[in-house]
């Protein structure tokens, strides 16, 4: 039977990316084979463990983009090298590379899985046209990164501090009929992601999207994230393609940690 | 393979998604029946909406032969539950149990009837080895308190009523129990809730593995105590209640060994990870043809006989 | 490593040899001590031989993580097994434990009395799941049978005596039974027994696949339940009472969460079956070391904070 | 971790094969792989379960040498083809192939394993000169086989109703002055094993012989079987080399079930 059981991590570096946002370095007992889109459960003993995207390195080094939104992740940021967190995963499924053009659309910490996916698709020689959005020029994190993986990168904040004023979709509608991408990839608040489907839809371009539910298990028996269809986020995700989602609670329910719609 | 009939119900084959697995609500329950499950048992309903324990909730020692679980209750209360449950009948033609906890007899009432006209039956969770102080299996060990809440339950809910049993107690307290649930009223009995709770100690920070500090065991290493429950309670009771087998079904050989020990139908919750209730349920139908029977129904209990012969050499059964 | 003082003894190591392993008779305790055990404790003698439960006495399911025994305490008696430790003490400087069990304080009296100037020490067997009607976990899930038996043996015996616990009982009776044992004047606790009893049902002949129908559920599924009881036996009586740890312990990680629960010394037994005691001390040895601690002693008891911490949020403890 | 758990085996064939004796032919659910010396646990349901030596066919359907002794064997001898008893196994060390001339002495139903080891030797082509003794004609089980397989077979009995009057062991201290055998093979009653151990030696002749204890568990961990100096025969034998024995128990106590010297 395959097992997977939490493995300690030491904690190699913990930066601030951002404003409330910190990449976290981690060193795993054992390597950990990962694919872009793909996530493990990240705990701090005797507080909790919560899903976390796989977003840089490799299986003996990776990286996680975290931002700071609760007691936990404000553990997070107080985690020093030479600390010790559990990890478990690898969990979920990866994005699938396809295609010549891909456009990438990150919004905030959104951004997490997509910079090792853009750096796959490189890889792949696929072409990559990255938009990354937040709400002002302090909350756009792995800029930099995204900057350097992608082929072109264009930035959004709502407040117009850097970039263009606006939503990262808005760049999405030009570039669809601009580019003519074979593929859009994004991850962000799931407002940005229905909007992102839309614009994909419209024009026909396939469209994967990586979803946010409550995972808790992370095994695909505890039912926490299931969204209907009989998909569950944790084992059929967190990467869908859109039509995927047609008729379940993506853009519509979301439950809050007892299962209650918020 | 054939129907059976159990809590009042037409199921299309015998296996159900247990409680704690998947059915946290309707999209949970969607997931169970598209998967295959012949009936659900939802998650655990408390009186209030409750957040479950820290995380880690679920560790994964399969490949030691179990998992430990402390997921805490976590569920959107009566009201909510009772919502999805509608919902999810809009779309399903599916026996949907509720799975119920409280503290005391009160609180099963209410329970009982929010979910009366919107459930097919209840499930009375006085077994859960992590609830806490006042709840689960603290409240069934103890067979007066189990005939309490079990008639104030039956009393208020107008379908069947399951007690499901916790393992942790010896054998003699076991069946007390189960007697003060069928003396109350109750139906059905569901064996077994979650083993221990038990402990794994991360050596590194030299603390709990899990955010609750213990867990329930469950997966294949559960399976003989389940059995031997589910045979002790057959042999007992077997003409008064039905008895609904769970844990650690991974296949249809485990889903006969819980007919031949008494079980009218089982539920699968742990291995819903690697499988779908739809195929454990072909491979049983297959696996009751090789061995000669026509349907379920003709297997409940086969291995009762020698059980019987078996316990009466040791002293245990007349 | 360092050495350890358990029982009124000096072992060499904290790893036994536990009752029902190997220890038959002198030829299998010197096949314990020559692969490494720190100390004895015999199969489990009655007051007359006994030829044990018909086969299969052991069906390992270790792919499933466990195994299920019923040997039903074959041994040859006091009178003989006196002989055997004799012998057995001609040639070796070994702790050598006796495991007795008895239907009620008479009888565990006049084994105690059997043993008195030959056993280092007495262990109660008062948990077996299988010995079957009026032996083992019947009398240790009762606290007034357990007073009455720990007391007649302590009075009879001139060495220390340790109650060997059974998992199969709620928190709280377990608590109150180990209260019963030190308060009659046990002065450890081995914690703990096989679990169950156990079914496992051969489908092809519909009947139960071990000799006497069910048995104890032993090997790494039992491991968390055992360390779970060893945490909580700590937590309440570790000031007062020895704990020896047994259950699922193959390796020296599993030694350390032992001694980190708060045992202070462990037994093994499914395990013999695949390495030596010796090999297991080693590891032990090594992994404390990793870990920063200088003998087993200063590890014992290191993650009761943090479970004690756990515990408090589940109101399992002040 | 390896488990050997117990698989169903349908009774092919019972047949008498002499007095008080059976050979039961079995075909395992799945094949075994044994090696002559080795054994399993043959169980009949509600009955008992006990050791037997692997006394010929092959992985896929094999034979027991069985002597009837008492409730459990007198309900093996009832068995008929189509039933199912159910099988653990394969346990214990085989023989050694060693050598080029080797004598075999068999003892009674001490022929169970040999009958497999003169075929495994003469397929390595080791001389093989084979000694089955009996108390009389009828009781000198697989003597046909041991004819086929073996280059040369001596056969006594202990009233002279067959082959020489006397003990197999009067003609091994003839065949190991006269063959000077590279290796002697024995199974039978303990008294004669003793006596083959003494004449090897005298000899120098190393010598393997296949030792009988109350076998339970048959995983090492109950320690029944256990024989001094740290030696299992479920585990360490039932083969041993006869110096390997020197200080056990062998030769001297034998335990009953109890573990009772008797």
């Amino acid at each position: 039977m395959v097992s997977v059981k939490p493995i300690p991590a030491e904690v190699v570096e913990n930066r601030e990316e951002c404003e409330r946002t910190i990449v976290l370095r981690l060193r795993p007992e054992r390597p950990i084979r990962w694919e872009p889109g793909q996530f493990l459960m990240l705990g701090i003993s005797g507080v909790d463990e919560k899903p976390m995207a796989f977003s840089g390195g490799d299986d003996r080094e990776f990286e996680l983009t975290i931002e700071i939104v609760g007691p936990f992740t404000e553990r997070c940021a107080d985690l020093e090298p030479g600390d010790v967190v559990w990890v478990r995963g690898p969990y979920g499924k990866p994005f699938e590379v396809r295609g010549s053009r891909a456009v990438v659309v990150a919004g905030g910490t959104g951004v997490a899985p997509l910079v090792p996916l853009v750096e796959r698709l490189r890889r792949a020689r696929v072409h990559v046209t990255s938009v990354l959005g937040g709400p002002h020029a302090d909350r756009l994190p792995r800029k930099d990164d995204l900057e350097k993986l992608s082929d072109e990168l264009y930035v959004t904040t709502e407040d117009g501090s850097e970039g263009r004023k606006g939503f990262p979709t808005d760049v999405l509608e030009e570039l669809v009929e601009k580019e003519c991408p074979d593929v859009v990839y994004a991850c962000g608040p799931e407002g940005m992601l229905v909007r992102v489907a839309e614009i994909a839809r419209e024009h026909d371009v396939p469209c994967q999207v990586s979803v946010v539910r409550y995972v808790k298990c992370g095994e695909g028996i505890c039912g926490s994230c299931a969204l209907g269809k009989g998909l569950l986020v944790c084992r059929d995700g967190p990467v869908f393609w859109t039509e995927e989602l047609e008729g379940t609670e993506f853009g519509g329910v979301r439950r809050d940690v007892t299962g209650k719609p918020e | 393979m054939r129907p059976v009939e159990v809590l009042g119900k037409r199921w299309a084959h015998p296996i159900a998604c247990a409680s704690g697995a998947l059915a946290a609500h309707r999209p949970g329950m969607e997931n169970a029946v598209l998967r295959g499950a012949a009936a659900i048992f939802t998650k655990t309903v408390t009186e209030s909406p409750r957040e479950g324990h820290p995380g880690p909730v679920f560790v994964d020692y399969l490949d030691e032969g179990y998992a430990l679980n402390a997921m805490g209750l976590p569920n959107p209360g009566p009201d909510r539950m009772v919502v999805e449950i509608e919902e999810f009948r809009d779309e399903f033609d599916v026996p949907v149990y509720a799975s119920v906890a409280a503290d005391g007899p009160e609180g099963f009432k209410r329970l009982a009837r929010a979910f009366s006209g919107v459930a097919d039956g209840l499930e009375l969770n006085v077994s859960c080895p992590h609830a806490g102080k006042g709840y689960g299996a603290e409240l069934g060990s103890d067979p007066e308190a189990v005939a309490e809440i079990t008639e104030a339950a039956v009393r208020a809910f107008d379908g069947p009523v399951s007690v499901k049993l916790t393992p942790n107690v010896d054998r003699e307290t076991l069946l007390e129990v189960a007697a003060a649930a069928i003396d109350a009223g109750a139906e059905a009995l569901t064996a077994v809730n979650t083993l221990g709770p038990g402990l794994r100690i991360d050596l590194r920070t030299a603390s709990p593995v899990l955010g609750a500090g213990v867990g329930g065991l469950s997966g294949p290493a559960l399976k003989p105590i389940a059995l031997r429950v589910v045979a002790d309670l057959a042999l007992e009771f077997g003409e008064e209640v039905e008895i609904i087998g769970v844990g650690g079904i991974r296949n249809g050989e485990d889903v006969v060994e819980f007919l031949f020990a008494g079980a009218k139908a089982v539920q699968v919750a742990t291995a819903a990870r690697e499988k779908d209730f739809g195929d454990i349920a072909m491979e049983t139908s297959h696996i009751l043809k090789e061995l000669g029977y026509d349907g379920p129904e003709e297997a409940i209990g086969a291995a009762l006989p020698e059980y019987r012969e078996r316990l009466r050499r040791l002293g245990w059964c007349q």
